[in-house]
């Protein structure tokens, strides 16, 4: 038992299928972080270029930040996957409860009374 | 055997309230590991459903044998216990201390977080109740229950 | 509880929640991340609502230099890379090549650090102490929060490499190390929108 | 010894208590840390309402009055009751959903130990210069260095550490309840006690957080110059309120969850029904749990943050009277026609059911932003959530208490004597507090420690005071009946 569970293994017990997903997935995750790359450049542009109101450029580099986020959450770190239903459930929680707090503490607090 | 004879005095029943939840279907005192056998359950309201349709027992779910149990370990008290000497080092900022506040704050968070790391270093896969001993205790519950 | 576990066929395809153990931890360090979002969020909230609160003292377009935070987020970025291939090198059960990618998320991660140490140790220089202003309250304690977790996990990863530097990939170790991998994309996740929200916010105005 | 023997080295107690990492036993050690807080609050109230009990009373000074207020509301809500439902939560959590164990055991200590030193951390203030001063809720500016002493510090530091605690404890019974389930237990199989601590401790999860974020902003504020809630560096003085609200709220529903829980298993067992509309109540308390995250500003409507934001969070604070009231009904019908056995655990749980309502409506009643400006920081305010407090958790865990006492300890507290702490308390605990509803309505503002004569308040104040004492009263009696029990063994089925 507790020998088992700190002993090295030889070989793996990985299925030639399972090992062809893995290596779909590796791909698929090199091309996620291309995009991240891509998203972060995009992001750095549009506001070191200074073309666009203000306004459009914050609504647009949060809009990539929120594509990040998924792609790092689903992909980097397998939300996506089958047996993470708790995993995804307590994700979207968070994230929603999160929405309040920051529009609480952004707009409410008696500069500008709503 | 003193004190199985004190346990008989002081344990009266197992289900005093004719109960309805799994919490009621162990032994009084309840076992370190609970149940000997997992119990399999049928329905909401699972020991009323077999005092209903059953007798009156959960069925279990597996044979009965060895059981894994988890060490104890002093560590989390340490852990605790440097938060709490990190905290009043913070705080001995605002007192006439003789000692500078930050040694006793590292001092703290070297306590906290060196036991974190112990617990991380040390492998602990905690240990076996051996089959027999599971047995042994199961049998004494069931007498105790009989002599009440 | 690891009897349901068939030791004999080899490593199985996911190491991490092979055991019961393994399986709690995944669950459990899932739902202490959803906890740290919130706690960021209000961290974030905070920023964002007390950013323009500058007191007279140094403004965010005045600090900050595009470069030296698009060097901090590429390596940042591929330090989360890094550890995806580390993981998958784990599943296939590579110890030296998980050992190897995971060392280079490590130095990525020093570096990351480095940087950050020497970028604060810059706007102290042009005259935003801690207690300037508010707003460089809620910037050090924002930023400086992310500091401290990657402090903690470079830490975190570093005891786990020398502890297991012989032991290969056990039903133990595993999780452990996708723990980490969890957690050091939790902390990239939190700074892209770090370097959304605070730099490029901060650069672009608004 | 066979059952004591197995695998036990010849340890001494003390040792065993402080390296357990048995679930049952970090029980215990919760249920007697948390009943010496409850003590200690509680007479700190006793002494308040000494104070209050006639006009113009100089028996404690006003300082000492304000920290005994803030340290009874800190203590009661952190380290009393949370602990108290902690150590029902630790011991039939895993014995409900047929568990060996919880799933982190280690973790579990870890909790329990984080909450103790942060509780002692907290009580050394006494000793170190003064207690916290400034109310439970610590509202910057009183909080801050300029006007508030060393025992801000103990509050920050000691309910960081202990709301550490919490959430590590939050995180443990999520696992448990997610991974350890016995085959068949489905998830709308489990208990309903089970079903409100999981949303208590997803709440935890989501309502601590903002707390450990809004302490640190304080102690960095306090202990490092920052700058975060003083208007002439920037700052802002109502990003403390609207965090401390944003976990506060959710917090009471963190406390108050669990009991409708013990209300939900006592009743059905003592109506010899199975409770009435099991996937209603446990919806509605996913509502609830969501709701109480939506609702945080209606403590602050009079912080004047605009008509739109109050009238919002009024309509979504009157919503969470949707999910209460299902609950409310299907305790009564899962009662109606029942085989009723009037236990003092069944007492208790009945008459929770009245004792909440009216301290919902209320609530109701506060929850309409135009008309709390009136209610605001009086009397009404305190007997709405003393209702909720003592009427709804206390009693919730008085009949937990007197149902669950003989799987933990072995034998039954005594019936007679407790039937006799029941109507003690529970007369007393109406005296001290519906008076308070009247006292706030004719103007009395809370947190004063001094009130004149001729206001027409002495009479209601002397009769909240009385009931205070019958509540105490009560509670010695409870403590009588735990050693009475322990050597009579009293037998009931």
């Amino acid at each position: 038992m507790a020998d088992h569970l700190s002993e090295p293994f030889k070989k793996s017990a990985m299925t030639n299928e399972e090992i062809m997903k893995t290596q779909r997935e590796m791909r698929i995750q090199f091309i996620a972080f291309a995009f991240m790359i891509a998203l972060t450049f995009l992001a750095f542009i549009a506001v070191g270029a200074e073309v666009a109101p203000p306004g459009f450029v914050i609504s647009f580099i949060i809009f990539l930040a929120f594509i990040q986020l998924f792609l790092q959450l689903y992909y980097f770190m397998h939300l996506k996957d089958k047996d993470h239903g708790w995993a995804n459930t307590f994700m979207v929680s968070g994230l929603v409860l999160s929405i309040p707090t920051i529009v609480a503490l952004i707009l409410i607090i008696g500069v500008v009374k709503y | 055997m003193s004190s199985t004879q004190r346990r008989k005095d002081r344990i009266i029943v197992d289900d005093p309230w004719d109960g309805r939840a799994l919490e009621w279907a162990t032994h009084t005192p309840v076992p370190e590991y609970n149940f000997a056998q997992v119990p399999q359950v049928r329905s909401l309201d699972p020991l009323f459903y077999e005092k209903i349709h059953g007798d009156g027992k959960m069925k279990p779910t597996e044979p009965l044998g060895d059981i894994h149990m988890p060490n104890g370990s002093f560590l989390p008290f340490m852990i605790a216990l440097g938060s709490f000497i990190a905290g009043f080092g913070l705080i001995m900022k605002h007192m006439d201390a003789w000692i500078n506040p930050y040694f006793v704050v590292v001092l703290g968070l070297l306590v906290m977080f060196g036991s974190m790391a112990v617990r991380s270093w040390k492998e602990d896969h905690g240990y076996h109740i051996t089959k027999e001993n599971v047995e042994a205790m199961e049998r004494e519950a069931l007498a105790d229950e009989r002599n009440r | 509880m690891s009897e349901t576990v068939d030791v004999s066929r080899g490593l199985p395809a996911h190491p991490e929640r092979a055991t019961l153990e393994g399986k709690n931890k995944f669950v459990g360090f899932w739902v202490f991340l959803s906890g740290e979002v919130t706690m960021f969020a209000t961290f974030f909230g905070t920023y964002l609502g007390l950013r323009n609160g500058t007191a007279g003292g140094p403004e965010a377009a005045d600090l900050f230099h595009m470069p030296l935070v698009f060097i901090m987020t590429m390596i940042l970025l591929t330090s989360s890379l890094t550890s995806v291939i580390a993981i998958t090198a784990m599943k296939k059960n590579q110890f030296k090549k998980m050992k190897l990618w995971m060392w280079i998320t490590f130095f990525l991660g020093v570096a990351f650090l480095g940087f950050e140490i020497y970028e604060f140790v810059e706007y102290v220089h042009y005259g935003l102490g801690f207690s300037t202003s508010a707003f460089a309250s809620s910037f050090y304690s924002l930023v400086g929060l992310h500091g401290a977790h990657v402090v903690f996990g470079l830490g975190w990863v570093l005891l786990l490499l020398i502890r297991y530097n012989r032991a290969g990939i056990t039903l133990t170790n595993a999780p452990k190390f996708y723990m980490f991998s969890l957690y050091w994309h939790f902390i990239d996740v939190v700074w892209v929108f770090i370097f959304t929200v605070v730099y490029l916010m901060g650069i672009g105005g608004g | 010894m066979v059952r004591e023997a197995a695998h036990t080295l010849k340890k001494s107690l003390l040792w065993d208590l402080l390296t357990t990492v048995d679930h049952k036993k970090i029980a215990i050690l919760y249920l007697i840390a948390g009943t010496l807080f409850f003590g200690k609050a509680g007479l700190m109230a006793i002494l308040i309402r000494i104070q209050l009990m006639i006009p113009e009373n100089t028996f404690v000074t006003g300082q000492t009055y304000n920290e005994l207020l803030s340290m009874h509301g800190t203590i009661m809500l952190f380290l009393a009751a949370t602990p108290l439902l902690f150590a029902f939560m630790n011991y039939f959590i895993p014995l409900q959903i047929g568990a060996r164990d919880v799933a982190f055991p280690f973790l579990n200590a870890l909790g329990f130990w984080f909450f103790f030193f942060g509780g002692l951390l907290l009580s050394l203030s006494w000793f170190f210069g003064g207690a916290p001063d400034a109310g439970w809720t610590a509202y910057v500016p009183l909080s801050s260095r300029d006007y508030a002493g060393i025992g801000l510090d103990f509050y920050v530091l000691g309910l960081q550490i202990s709301g550490f605690g919490t959430l590590i404890s939050g995180i443990n019974f999520i696992v448990t309840m997610i991974t350890m389930r016995a085959p068949g237990m489905t998830l709308l199989r489990m208990p309903l006690f089970c079903w409100t601590s999981f949303i208590t401790s997803m709440l935890i999860v989501f309502g601590f957080t903002p707390l450990a974020a809004g302490l640190a902003l304080l102690m960095l504020d306090r202990m490092f110059d920052g700058q975060f809630f003083l208007a002439a560096a920037g700052g802002n003085a109502v990003i403390w309120p609207h965090i401390f609200w944003i976990f506060g709220h959710p917090e009471v529903y963190i406390l108050v969850l669990p009991a409708f829980g013990m209300i939900s298993e006592i009743i059905p067992v003592f109506s010899k029904k199975r409770l009435f509309g099991y996937t209603a109540m446990v919806f509605a308390t996913i509502v609830i749990g969501f709701l109480g995250f939506m609702v945080w500003v209606h403590h602050m409507f009079t912080l004047n943050l605009g008509p739109i934001t109050n009238s919002i969070f009024a309509i979504l604070t009157m919503l969470i009277g949707v999910p209460t009231g299902i609950k409310i009904f299907n305790w009564l019908f899962t009662m109606w026609g029942g085989k009723l056995r009037f236990t003092t655990a069944m007492l208790c749980a009945s008459s929770f059911v009245p004792t909440f309502v009216l301290g919902g409506v209320t609530g109701i009643m506060l929850a309409m932003s135009p008309v709390t400006h009136l209610y605001h920081d009086t009397y009404f305010v305190v007997a709405h959530f003393h209702y909720i407090i003592l009427g709804g958790i206390v009693l919730g865990l008085l009949g937990a208490t007197y149902y669950w006492y003989p799987k933990m300890f072995g034998h039954c507290l005594n019936e007679t004597l407790g039937k006799w702490m029941f109507w003690i308390f529970y007369i007393g605990f109406h005296l001290t507090f519906f008076i308070q509803h009247i006292l706030g309505l004719i103007g009395m503002p809370r947190r004063v420690n001094v009130y004149l004569a001729d206001q027409g308040w002495d009479g209601m104040n002397l009769i909240s005071s009385i009931g205070a004492f019958m509540q105490g009263v009560a509670i010695i009696l409870l403590l009588i009946n735990v050693i009475y029990s322990a050597k009579k063994r009293p037998n009931h089925r």
